[in-house]
């Protein structure tokens, strides 16, 4: 199993979420976020000083998937979350070892 | 607000329940003072309702465009001011054609101090031009909820300026400047049609021609519900609005020198309290049968149907039908709501459903108290009011379309238009104890 | 509030400062005006009141459930209205046997306008009416706060129509409608008790027979603090009430006709002012005493019991003596909150350790500056007062409770009130950008 | 505020308008009950400023110092009216010898009511007291809007006590108690310097001793500013205090017994409103053309400054002048905002270039309008007023600072004075479920 | 080491944490989430529109534990956590490369 | 790849951030949580009633480097969060498998 985490522009989540919905998945959790990349904050002024924000809002979002999937998820997530412009996003993966359901006690896939 | 020729026989009907020596131990100067401070007391509570609406838009936005609402909301309070004193007062009050008044700035001669000693009704002239402008800032209020999150901030602030320095005046000569339609025997004591009705239009044509805020109508036409953001400071800007309204309906008596004349401010006070409450509690029941659910959002914009629906008669009906008529107030917004959203019509705040609405259903409901009212006159003035809103309203905003354009990127419209316009957030911390993120 | 017959009297001992010929050149009419305006004018600071109740609780209790505790406010202020309207008024006021008045319908028979000109202390019977209204709403807001986070919406609004109907007017007879209590000689003056502590009362037996939020209290005994999620609100929501009080107890004096009576709505403001000043530093001395940290919550309760304390009697004490009786007030408070929270009673907002503890504190403290109360006739009123809203608001809370039930369910408390019975939350935003989740 | 003889020289100035036949048919208690109704009613609306400071600077400090902004102001106001009853009053204004009145207990011996009748002018001497007491609270509110976030709660509040007991009375006898300042000619209609300036110049001095903020000033000398958490809370506050300013400078005018005067304080009405509307435009459209963004913090602080600037003369100036007037401030806040960063003076809400370069400007705006007043005189109160109050304050700040300290120490600045001073959080929750954390 | 992510109800927290810190599990970083798995959102009303609720509160658990208590761990929150019903939450474990406590440099188990 | 997630107290995040920088690390993820660990929480007193607070606000930090970065991203993360007082928070590192920026496709040590 992989967690695919993702961090993208807020506004586009329902877009992922819909897309993510289409690929099957059952499961996602999300975050509220700031960050930066390639895409260094911006500079505004406030009361007449100028600073620098350095971090934006952003979402993450967190989907468990099993290995079958993660490729699919990570392209999915990529092309709806994606406008082109800096700031899209990143997608990291890690292996996940172990998922359990809660109210079952399912492990594993089953569990996802 | 309508011409004291008018107040008066309003107060005659009014009057057949007592007899009433009015005016008799009160002196000229006395009562002259009473006018005088009912203005200034009435009107620092509508002057406060500015404070209501900037708290009710900016809870019903979302947090990304809060600080810009508090912002159009200052900056176009202060412009009605001065436009409304370069302008507006005298193109609605001051030799009054029929259909308009004079283009001058607006000067304080106080005709009802002289050495002459003082005739009934008199007033400060300063004190009615505060109470008047206050009137004119809450026309503005009203698109400026309506057109929220998408409108351009300059562009709606030119939009400000004209529609109170020039399209509210003018209209209003026509009525509380004792134009036309008071000749017509058009009746609307605090203005329903003429505050209201006027700021709800101008929502109106604003939110069709700026368009709906992206995402809110779905392709195959479903209502994409965007709450507001922060529901307690929409309530408080209720109770603020519902507080001040005490004052915009209560000091369009337009006198208190007499104990006639407060004897019907307190009933206005109380059929103005009345009728929020019976559109609240109607809003409430409404919502409970249709949806299962009471909506909070539905109540608060129930009081203020109610209020606005008791604004064109405040004084007349008994207390039994103040409740009515807010209820039914309170219901209409219930149903005008979602209708508008049917037509794609994007209003943020519920101005048109509240104001709009409201406004023409108050402005009919005053035939069912007073026995003046016509109901082909109100129409009369429903539908004059409404069609010249409408198309001075339409050029105005066409133009700004056509020029400066009225309506933000779409990018700029999904950061939101505090970080877009203004460059900055309503609330800005992350962390609670980062302050520099 | 108390009727004129004991108005006069409490004017008498304080005329004693300085020799007034009273009335003595105001005419009938013009005395008419002051009266009236001065009901109208502190009832709309009455009225400002109901949205510092709101604002208060709102930021009293969990974010979860701060939506119904505004839809709870603003429902509660409107039926209260309506209710005063339909049974309330003339319960308390018209042919008061000495115990009830009459179930009628009110209607303003403005009495005081008559042909054979202005008796003293003649004012408009709807201005009057206004005023008292709004005290009706304060009673039932204080009930709202005590039990908040876990009562049923609709319940609760049966419940407050029946307070505001029927248990406020009756017992509010029997003191300014002029009955029994009035003769026994029961002094209190704009309401320590028949406002606030009648609120109180019902809060308290609301607050035991609805029991405990879940997780309030730890299975051995241990109180677990759920913190108010707004503090600003709640701070708002004080200043709001501070400032309302200026009109609840300034307006009590039920005239303002004569050079003695606004001299004395003066020294009103200022006892109330300063007996509010009086808590709030009382309050804070001692939490930093006790815990050695100020505790910003109870220094607004502080606040709200110095006004609660002063009400019965803000005319006759001397400054001083109004920076006394509030500090007791403020220091009271500190110590019946954790009181109350050992014997399990869960008071959300510190509703009955303001308004009931320090109502009985007001209306005792009477005795110190007024010569004519005496502490018997005090406490007959303050048990008589008691013993009633307890055992009526008892039945009615159980009626019901073994009805509709009055609490939900444990799922319902734990997702809080907005998601459970109305379906929204308060800040629904999450994700500064997103608005759709 | 002026004593009376001044005022009568004013309303010299003013009547030339018209021939007024004053208090010609004002009965004597008759203009006595106005005078004392215009101080009762305007001293509420300036008691309501105090919830308006309390809403600005908890808006623009951040999350983790809020309920501590709560706190100090609801105990500011507290403090603040002990001890204007206690010292301040008659320091200010008994038997003042030209520099001090005298240290006694305010004691309403109330001189208007005699048994031989009015004198023109009178009014309740309590109701006066009241309006004088709302006034002084304001002076100590600009103080903890300046130094917030790292002054420590206790030593502030001793320096409200000495500020409201002490400085802020002596200056005061000076011109409004009849002392040396009001012979010298100096006019101060309502406090422009004698309220806001010396609140600016006592938290200037605060500010310098106390220091910046940790993290406020990089060590190249780059400005890092940290934005206020909550701008709705400082829009709502900004608007209050714009309300609660008609109370403030309508009620200076003393008197409502005549005509004149009534329509006087609609003048002054009219000018503090447009003044506060030219102060938001001018502050808008310089940020515009300076930064390309218009700041709403700005703009709030334009209104501030707009309304600060008329105070020292807001009944003289036409409406167009008023609006300039207050747009020159609203133009000064712009620039003093950066200018006081450049010299790293950290005022956290801006108070000193609002409330001290407003304050400045707009009294020797006095002579714009104001024949009696001449430039001479308005600088020599200017700098008499700056002079005593620096070199008081800092001698109280500087005790302070080295007996019990004025500053949190720098861990507990960064976890905020909530949590290190107070031990609570303004907004607790975490986790909209979760009330336990 | 591993490192245990769960998602539960919020007003299970307090339970979680005590349960943990029976079993001597010294640390914890919690984060407001919202998500959704089988537990789709809910539908409401707003203003006389229908609208699907997409994303519920929760609440994020983080403790990183050594590899003997990672089982431990997971079985407790699972029944420290669990309802019965629907919406109960997920349990997730990766693998810990490194762990370090800044205030003393300790690294690996002792720094947990 | 390594994903090095650091809980540290909020007023260290722009000394964090400012350090990393000059590291040459090129993106940050920021979230807003509540954790204990050594530090427990404390007590304090709200309307006459003790009670702890176990959760003390903290930020957590995520990123995402290249393997050769990882050990000097954690000291100096170590070094720069470090107040030698208890609270000074904890860093966690796990295996990263894939990254991928949205706007180019790009993945691995590239995307970061
Ligand atoms: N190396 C990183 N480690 C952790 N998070 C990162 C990293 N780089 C970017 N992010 C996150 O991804 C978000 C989007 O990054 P973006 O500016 O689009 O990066 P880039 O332009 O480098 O692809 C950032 O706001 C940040 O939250
Ligand atoms: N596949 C997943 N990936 C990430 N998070 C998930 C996943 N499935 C569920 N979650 C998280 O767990 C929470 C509880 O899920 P729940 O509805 O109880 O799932 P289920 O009923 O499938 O066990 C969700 O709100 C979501 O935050
Ligand atoms: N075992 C753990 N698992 C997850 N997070 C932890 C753990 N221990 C500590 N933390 C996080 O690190 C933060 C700082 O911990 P701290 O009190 O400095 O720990 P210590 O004193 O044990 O190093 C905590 O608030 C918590 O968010």
């Amino acid at each position: 199993m992989k967690l695919i985490m993702a961090i993208i522009k807020p506004f586009k989540l329902d877009d992922v979420r819909e897309a993510l919905t289409g690929l099957g998945v059952e499961g996602m959790t999300v975050t509220e976020v700031k960050g930066y990349g390639r895409q260094k904050g911006q500079t505004e002024i406030y009361r007449g000083a100028e600073y620098e924000i350095h971090f934006l809002p952003k979402v993450k979002i967190e989907v468990a998937v099993n290995d079958d999937q993660a490729e699919r998820t990570i392209e999915t997530i990529s092309s709806a979350a994606g406008t082109g412009k800096i700031g899209d996003g990143k997608i990291f993966a890690v292996d996940l070892e172990k998922a359990m359901r809660i109210r079952t006690g399912e492990t594993g896939n089953e569990a996802l | 607000m309508k011409s004291n020729l008018l107040k008066i026989t309003a107060l005659g009907a009014a009057l057949s329940l007592a007899a009433v020596p009015a005016h008799a131990e009160v002196s000229g100067e006395t009562a002259f003072i009473f006018n005088t401070l009912s203005f200034l007391m009435h009107g620092f509570l509508v002057m406060w309702m500015a404070a209501g609406f900037t708290m009710l838009e900016g809870g019903l936005v979302r947090t990304k465009n809060t600080s810009m609402q508090m912002l159009k909301n200052i900056a176009l309070y202060s412009i009605a001011g001065i436009m409304y004193y370069l302008i507006g007062y005298n193109l609605m009050y001051m030799d009054v054609t029929g259909y308009i008044g004079s283009f001058s700035i607006w000067e304080a001669v106080d005709a009802g101090i002289t050495a002459d000693g003082f005739k009934e009704g008199d007033y400060s002239a300063g004190s009615d031009w505060f109470f008047q402008m206050v009137f004119v800032a809450a026309t503005a209020s009203i698109v400026s909820g309506a057109v929220a999150e998408r409108v351009k901030m300059w562009p709606f602030l030119i939009f400000t300026t004209i529609l109170t320095g020039i399209i509210y005046p003018i209209q209003g000569s026509w009525s509380w400047g004792g134009g036309w339609l008071s000749e017509a025997g058009f009746l609307d004591f605090a203005g329903s049609s003429i505050v209201h009705s006027v700021g709800g239009w101008a929502a109106l044509t604003g939110a069709i021609i700026i368009g709906a805020r992206k995402g809110k109508y779905g392709p195959d036409g479903q209502v994409r519900p965007i709450p507001g953001a922060n529901l307690p400071l929409a309530t408080l800007g209720t109770f603020i609005l519902w507080m001040g309204w005490l004052g915009f309906n209560g000091g369009s008596q337009l006198a208190m020198g007499s104990a006639a004349d407060v004897r019907d401010i307190g009933s206005i006070y109380i059929n103005t309290n009345l009728a929020a409450a019976g559109g609240v509690v109607a809003a409430m029941a409404m919502t409970q049968m249709i949806y299962k659910k009471v909506d909070l959002t539905m109540a608060l914009n129930g009081a203020l149907a109610g209020l606005v629906s008791i604004t064109a008669e405040p004084l007349a009906p008994t207390p039994g039908l103040a409740i009515l008529i807010g209820a039914v107030g309170g219901v209409l917004v219930v149903f005008a709501v979602p209708a508008l959203d049917k037509l794609k019509i994007d209003d943020v705040v519920g101005a048109i459903s509240v104001h709009l609405v409201g406004g023409i259903w108050g402005t009919i409901a005053v035939v069912f108290s007073n026995a003046d009212a016509t109901i082909v006159a109100q129409l009369t003035g429903i539908i004059a009011i409404g069609a010249y809103t409408v198309v001075f309203s339409t050029i105005v905003w066409m133009v700004l379309k056509f020029t400066v354009g009225v309506r933000v990127s779409e990018e700029e419209e999904m950061d939101g238009l505090d970080k877009a316009e203004l460059g900055l957030e309503a609330y800005p911390e992350f962390g609670h104890g980062s302050a520099k993120l």
